[in-house]
């Protein structure tokens, strides 16, 4: 008997986070002994793309399809095709506004956005200045995180001002040059919380370039991230758990070709890391670089 | 030599889709490879659904290509494309989402929306003497931010307006011949090409855009009012924009305002390998149409062949420039 | 005494075109071998593989008795080859000295330019051909007789001792051709060999020494200039008799005035220029070089605007802004530089012929009438003696003068009253020419106001009923056609305002 | 007229920068009523640190619009700056961190990697005759997947190195002036500018750039080799962008092999803001300088301002084109 396909239609490709999910799948894959790929669009806006990708997918008769919908509606029509030709679809870090998907491996971007703020809010004594610099305005994880962030703050710390909300498209060098002109100004800033990996990586590059010593909250983990979490020049950050994801998603749709019933959520959680705990098993488990 | 020889004529097909012939059939032959290639590597190519998908993917990417040969024909360049069709698109949300218009009124509006920043961008070419490059830059720019501006940032479902995702999914040729279950957003893209090669071939409008192209300061002391013609042919371009816009939109069921950037490049990439010049005074849509579709073939290909996605980009970048390479070497022949 | 060059049974072929057909020729040290032949003849392909533009596809060719096959402008150089091409072949963005020395400009070490040295070396090479022109100026801002004389300095910068000109001189007017035959004197005393092509016939008994005649890409004959009457020289190359009578000139002068302009001025380049002209007359319009001729022409046909000035058809003011409103006006306008205001090359003959006026061959719906249009362009292939293939050949693929009459084809299909032709025979062969006199006769006749500004002074009174001299953008006087004599006109032609003002301006 | 009169004489600086001295002023007008306009909205702009911030952010897309100015002057385009500026930022990290090579050879190989690129792209445009844009389009997908194959998709950072993140983040001329700590890569920027005016029009190399932009056909009929000329003038271009791949990952400590994609048009941008003409045959380094530095105010004056970023977008769109037009309308005005 050939080894089951299961191909993973993620939301995008070369960020450090994707790259762990597919990190997480292929250990999976290698575990199960099933064969599976990993494609996204270049950005994650390209809905269009990403349907195109389902439909070559679909046609090399996989014994199961990894989704991660860059639009919650967009692509039903699709996935109903997936599911007519009996395929059985497992989604995955955001979910589908369906219940064709056997399941979904998930966190909570709402929550683990509001846990930023509690610690940014913890950092810089509950009150003052602060910026968010995101990845994108039209992404679920670029609205939710930033969504999770400022209702948080609006519900509890009513003496925090979010003085600026900017994107910076998850590139380093944008998200820098960004950070360096939220810098110019507002001289009394007291944090910004970068939203993803490329946005973290530019605040800190911007505050260290300005000599400023702000408090800054990551998100997402790296080797950069982690170096500067480990140093004190970030203050923590929030991480998922990608590789958990990637693992979950592959080990449900074999447990789903296998008949086995798999529940209909499957939270793989979120962390706050800091210097003081990074190195705790549970922590240093979920970080990747 | 005084004798005329006939060495011209040309077949009814051949002259729907005039100017050049010989060069269609070179980019034919990348295609036929390509398509021979994939075939023997997968089993899974050959399949009329695969077939059928990718003819869906070169949908938008065709229709945007075929937007992008007018106005390439005429010495110009078009990087507004891509998001002109968001713009067009969040426009037709508006309308039928927001404010609950009727399906035909969203229909025009999309259309409109493009014709009317088509007409901008052609005035800022031909009036105000702005390169197109910069032109259609300053647009994409401009039309990116409107888009977000305008939707808010979020997608426009069209939940609200049932049939709207007929445009592009339904299929009025499979209910004629269930064998061939062709979506309707593939039958408009050869409609919309069909229209654009008579207008091409056939009529002032299609005259002046090879004319633009081919010596622009000698049609302007020929006495023609070159600016509005330009102008005629951007509009042109941008409602054509304007039904790639319903398509994708329709595909999607709702109108995504961050989509379209990186759309030009690949429209402009088919209307060259198609063999139009980008120097102006050359092109055809069919060779367009194959240009698209040599890209679409080429992407699904890599994708069912499960080639890892960063060769993808690569062995799609090198097949771009062989296609182009192996057009010039066989026209170099032909000659 | 052994040739420079020899060519034998030489072959050539285009798609659809044999262009050559079993060509021989040969080149003299000392000599001026005169390449003489209709629009289409083949010449200057000829030249081309002579110099190693084009591959021939059969026959010999012998350089200093030992075969050669140049396969490229280098080699060519190699062996002593040198061209003028007809088309201008310049880099409009760099300066009289860079486009000189083009590939082979003083350097200093590391690749550094020497500067200094490229202009004084152009500078000298200015000198020995009497042209008064700073080598650092823009060729884009020279016209195009300017331009043609960097091109010939260029080629005389290789010190060739073959030197190949094609029509060198269609663009020069009568003292720049005087010049340039001095130089050709002198390089004929050095023992370099000259192949010269023009279609100004009067040239070939000033300068030439034998003359080879080609036909339909077939070589007709080879004969002693000074032997051969001119007549004969023209029978060889049309294969038929051409008559030259004088025509007689209606009187004009009580006609309505179709055209007037007054006071017409526009900066330094057109100043208070005023003159008419009638229904049924022609105006011929002479100067020097850069006088200003096209540049009231482009005003009246509102390809230039103007400073100040009123322009009359019929009497009546017209307010031109644009070629359109002058083609609606009546004004049509033929541009001494076909290939960049003229024609779109890249398209077929049929289309460029229809430009003007497509409005003609589209139906309501904006659908064009094919079939029509072939009609007329036919109509005029056989009407002006165009040589194409056929009437969907590209135009860049056509001879120079054939080029030309395509662009008089597409003016004389819009039909306009007042036509104004700038160097209208430029490089159209003697056949043709006399065809286009006709013709330019013809469309008087029917009581249309023609100007023809023109360079060749024979023309200029062959073919007006008045003659129109300008200088340095001023009109200096108007000539009835009885008496007015080449002299009287150059006289006119070099009536400047004052000496000083003139050598400032041209050094410019 | 035998004495040649000395109207051409040019100062000093006119001379490093030769060529059109008059357009280069009508950007910088551009550039001042930016600088005054900002100034006025924010007391913030108009600090020390901030014109540093700005000139930093200058420097990769400054050097990126350098390298494509000698691309465009000679008629061409190079969509490939962006990835290839990624491509040798990789090549570096392999050599520096995986391979552990000593810092002068991370440099070297950097600016090889690029030239050797800009190499294939000029050859692929000069002696295959695949037209520019088609060319570094295709350059540009392969490098971008070259850049994630080699990395194997992951940043590779210069931690081992120390003292890689001083060529762009040190300032030498601050240890001197400690008044103006100008960062060595803004340093960089400008010796690059310097070193590219001096070539461009005191060089052989520099003459055929634009003798190729004016008449490509007439330089090969004056016996030059023009086809190993371009492919000279796109290596040159090539190191550069390898200059700038250094710069952008000593700034970031790092090869980000996902980045790059976009900032060739914005590179472009520059280019034709600061006057250098995509037809080729005309343009100046100066202007392409500020030309970026129109482009860096603008987008640090907008964030300053807090201005949302899809306005951004839309704003930056209707500046670019707006500063082309006002260029089109003095210089009409000049003649
Ligand atoms: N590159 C080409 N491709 C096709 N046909 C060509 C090409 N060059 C020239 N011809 C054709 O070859 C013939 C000879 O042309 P050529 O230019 O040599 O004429 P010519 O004698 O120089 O005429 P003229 O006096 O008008 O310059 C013409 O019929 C012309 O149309
Ligand atoms: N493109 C240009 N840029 C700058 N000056 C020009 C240009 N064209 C012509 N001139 C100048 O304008 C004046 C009039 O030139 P124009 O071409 O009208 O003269 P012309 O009598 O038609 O001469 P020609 O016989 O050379 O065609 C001259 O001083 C000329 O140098
Ligand atoms: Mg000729
Ligand atoms: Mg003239």
């Amino acid at each position: 008997q050939t080894r089951h396909y299961i191909p993973l239609i993620s939301k995008g490709f070369s960020h450090q986070f994707w790259q762990a999910v597919k990190l997480g799948s292929e250990q999976a894959a290698a575990e199960f002994g099933v064969d599976v790929t990993f494609e996204g669009p270049d950005n994650e806006g390209q809905v269009d793309r990403q349907i195109d990708m389902l439909a070559a997918a679909l046609s090399k008769n996989p014994a199961a399809i990894g989704f991660a919908a860059v639009d919650s509606q967009a692509s039903i029509p699709m996935l109903r095709q997936i599911d007519e030709a009996g395929v059985p679809i497992i989604a995955f870090d955001s979910g589908v506004a369906s219940d064709l998907p056997v399941t979904t491996c998930t966190t909570d971007n709402l929550a683990s956005a509001a846990l930023a703020a509690d610690k940014m809010a913890e950092a810089i004594g509950g009150a003052g200045k602060v910026a968010i610099i995101s990845h994108d305005q039209t992404s679920v994880t670029g609205i939710e995180r930033v969504d999770g962030f400022v209702d948080q703050v609006a519900a509890k710390y009513p003496n925090i001002e979010i003085v600026t909300i900017q994107y910076g498209g998850g590139d380093h060098l944008i998200s820098t040059e960004i950070t360096k002109s939220i810098l110019t100004a507002n001289p009394d800033i007291k944090g910004i919380f970068g939203a993803n990996e490329g946005s973290a990586i530019g605040v800190l590059n911007g505050v260290t370039e300005s000599g400023s010593d702000i408090v800054i909250i990551g998100y997402d983990s790296g080797a950069a991230q982690k170096d500067a979490v480990r140093s004190g020049l970030m203050a923590g950050a929030i991480t998922q758990n990608p590789v958990g994801i990637g693992y979950e998603t592959v080990k449900a749709a074999v447990m789903t070709i296998n008949g086995e019933s798999v529940p209909k959520v499957i939270d793989t959680g979120f962390y706050y890391y800091d210097a003081g705990n990074m190195d705790d098993a549970a922590i240093a488990a979920v970080l990747y670089d | 030599m005084t004798a005329i020889p006939n060495v011209n004529k040309q077949s009814a097909l051949g002259k729907l889709f005039a100017g050049g012939a010989f060069q269609k059939i070179l980019a034919f032959a990348s295609l036929i490879i390509l398509l021979i290639g994939f075939s023997l590597a997968s089993p899974n190519f050959m399949q009329t659904s695969n077939m059928i998908a990718i003819l869906q993917a070169t949908s938008v990417n065709g229709v945007l290509a075929i937007a992008a040969t007018l106005v390439i024909i005429t010495g110009g360049i078009d990087l507004s494309v891509g998001t002109l069709m968001t713009f067009t698109a969040v426009m037709t949300g508006v309308v039928l989402t927001n404010l609950g218009m009727p399906l035909p009124i969203g229909v025009v509006t999309g259309i409109a929306t493009g014709a009317f920043c088509g007409f901008i961008s052609g005035t800022l070419v031909a009036k105000m003497k702005i390169p197109p490059f910069i032109a259609t830059l300053g647009m994409m720019l401009i039309l990116k931010g409107l888009s977000l501006v305008i939707s808010g940032t979020r997608p426009i479902y069209f939940n609200d307006t049932p049939g709207f995702d007929l445009i592009s999914r339904g299929s009025l040729i499979g209910e004629v011949f269930p064998a061939v279950p062709i979506p309707n957003g593939v039958l408009i893209l050869f409609l919309v090409a069909a229209a654009a090669s008579y207008i091409l071939s056939r009529t002032v409008l299609g005259r002046y855009c090879f004319a633009l192209g081919s010596n622009e300061e000698a049609v302007r002391l020929s006495g023609v009012n070159t600016d509005n013609w330009k102008i005629a042919i951007y509009t042109l371009a941008g409602a054509i924009v304007g039904v790639a816009g319903l398509i994708i939109a329709s595909r999607l069921n709702s109108a995504q305002p961050a989509l379209g950037l990186g759309y030009e490049l690949e429209a402009i990439a088919a209307v060259v390998i198609g063999g139009t010049s980008l120097s102006g005074g050359r092109g055809t849509i069919l060779g367009t149409l194959i240009g698209a579709l040599i890209m679409a073939v080429l992407l699904n290909g890599l994708r069912i062949l499960s080639v890892a996605q960063e060769w993808q980009t690569v062995v799609t970048g090198a097949i771009i420039i062989l296609a182009v390479y192996a057009d010039n070497v066989r026209r170099r022949k032909g000659n | 005494m052994t040739n420079l060059v020899e060519m034998r049974g030489i072959e050539k072929r285009f798609p659809g075109v044999h262009a050559l057909k079993n060509v021989q020729f040969d080149l003299r040290p000392g000599e001026v071998h005169a390449l003489m032949g209709e629009n289409g003849a083949g010449k200057s392909t000829l030249m081309k593989i002579m110099s190693g533009i084009y591959a021939r596809d059969g026959g010999d060719m012998f350089v200093d008795g030992k075969p050669a096959a140049p396969d490229g402008p280098r080699a060519a150089q190699n062996l002593g080859i040198g061209i003028i091409h007809q088309e201008l072949s310049l880099m409009n963005d760099l300066t009289a000295a860079q486009n000189v020395l083009i590939g082979r400009e003083p350097r200093r070490r590391f690749g550094r330019l020497d500067e200094p040295a490229l202009n004084a070396k152009t500078a000298e090479i200015f000198t020995s051909l009497n042209l008064a022109m700073d080598p650092r100026t823009m060729v884009s801002t020279q016209t195009i007789a300017r331009q043609q004389l960097i091109e010939i300095a260029k080629a005389l910068s290789y010190e060739p001792r073959v030197l190949i000109m094609d029509e060198p001189t269609a663009a020069l007017n009568d003292a720049e051709i005087r010049e340039l035959f001095r130089v050709i004197e002198k390089l004929k005393s050095e023992g370099v060999g000259i192949v010269y092509i023009s279609h100004r016939m009067d040239e070939i008994k000033r300068i030439a020494d034998r003359v080879t005649i080609l036909r339909d890409g077939a070589y007709i004959d080879t004969l002693q200039a000074a032997d051969t009457p001119l007549s004969k020289i023209i029978q060889l190359m049309v294969g038929r008799e051409v008559t030259q009578t004088a025509p007689d000139i209606p009187d004009t002068s009580d006609n309505a005035v179709a055209l007037e302009v007054r006071g017409l001025s526009r900066g330094k380049d057109v100043r208070d220029v005023s003159f008419n002209v009638r229904k049924g007359e022609i105006l011929g319009l002479s100067g020097l070089m850069g006088a200003g001729r096209t540049e009231v022409a482009r005003i009246i046909f509102g390809a230039d605007p103007h400073d100040t000035g009123e322009i009359l058809v019929s009497g009546q003011p017209v307010d031109i802004r644009s070629p359109q409103m002058a083609v609606q006006a009546g004004i049509g306008y033929l541009s001494e530089d076909r290939k960049h205001f003229g024609l779109a090359v890249d398209m077929t003959v049929r289309a460029n012929i229809a430009m003007a006026d497509l409005t003609q061959f589209t139906s309501r719906t904006g659908v064009l009438d094919e079939a029509a249009m072939k009609r007329t362009a036919d109509q005029y292939i056989n009407q002006l003696g165009i040589r194409t293939p056929s009437d969907t050949q590209e135009v860049r693929l056509l001879s120079g003068g054939n080029q030309q009459k395509v662009v008089i084809a597409k003016w004389l299909l819009r039909d306009c009253d007042v036509l104004i032709f700038d160097e209208p025979t430029r490089g159209i062969d003697v056949g043709a020419k006399s065809e286009i006199y006709a013709l330019l006769e013809e469309l008087a006749a029917q009581g249309r106001a023609i100007i023809v500004i023109s360079s060749e002074l024979p023309e200029i009174l062959r073919l007006s009923h008045r003659i129109a001299v300008m200088c340095e953008g001023r009109l200096t006087g108007i000539l009835p056609r009885e008496g007015a004599t080449q002299e009287e006109i150059m006289k006119l032609a070099t009536q400047t305002e004052n000496l000083a003002d003139k050598t400032k301006e041209t050094t410019q």
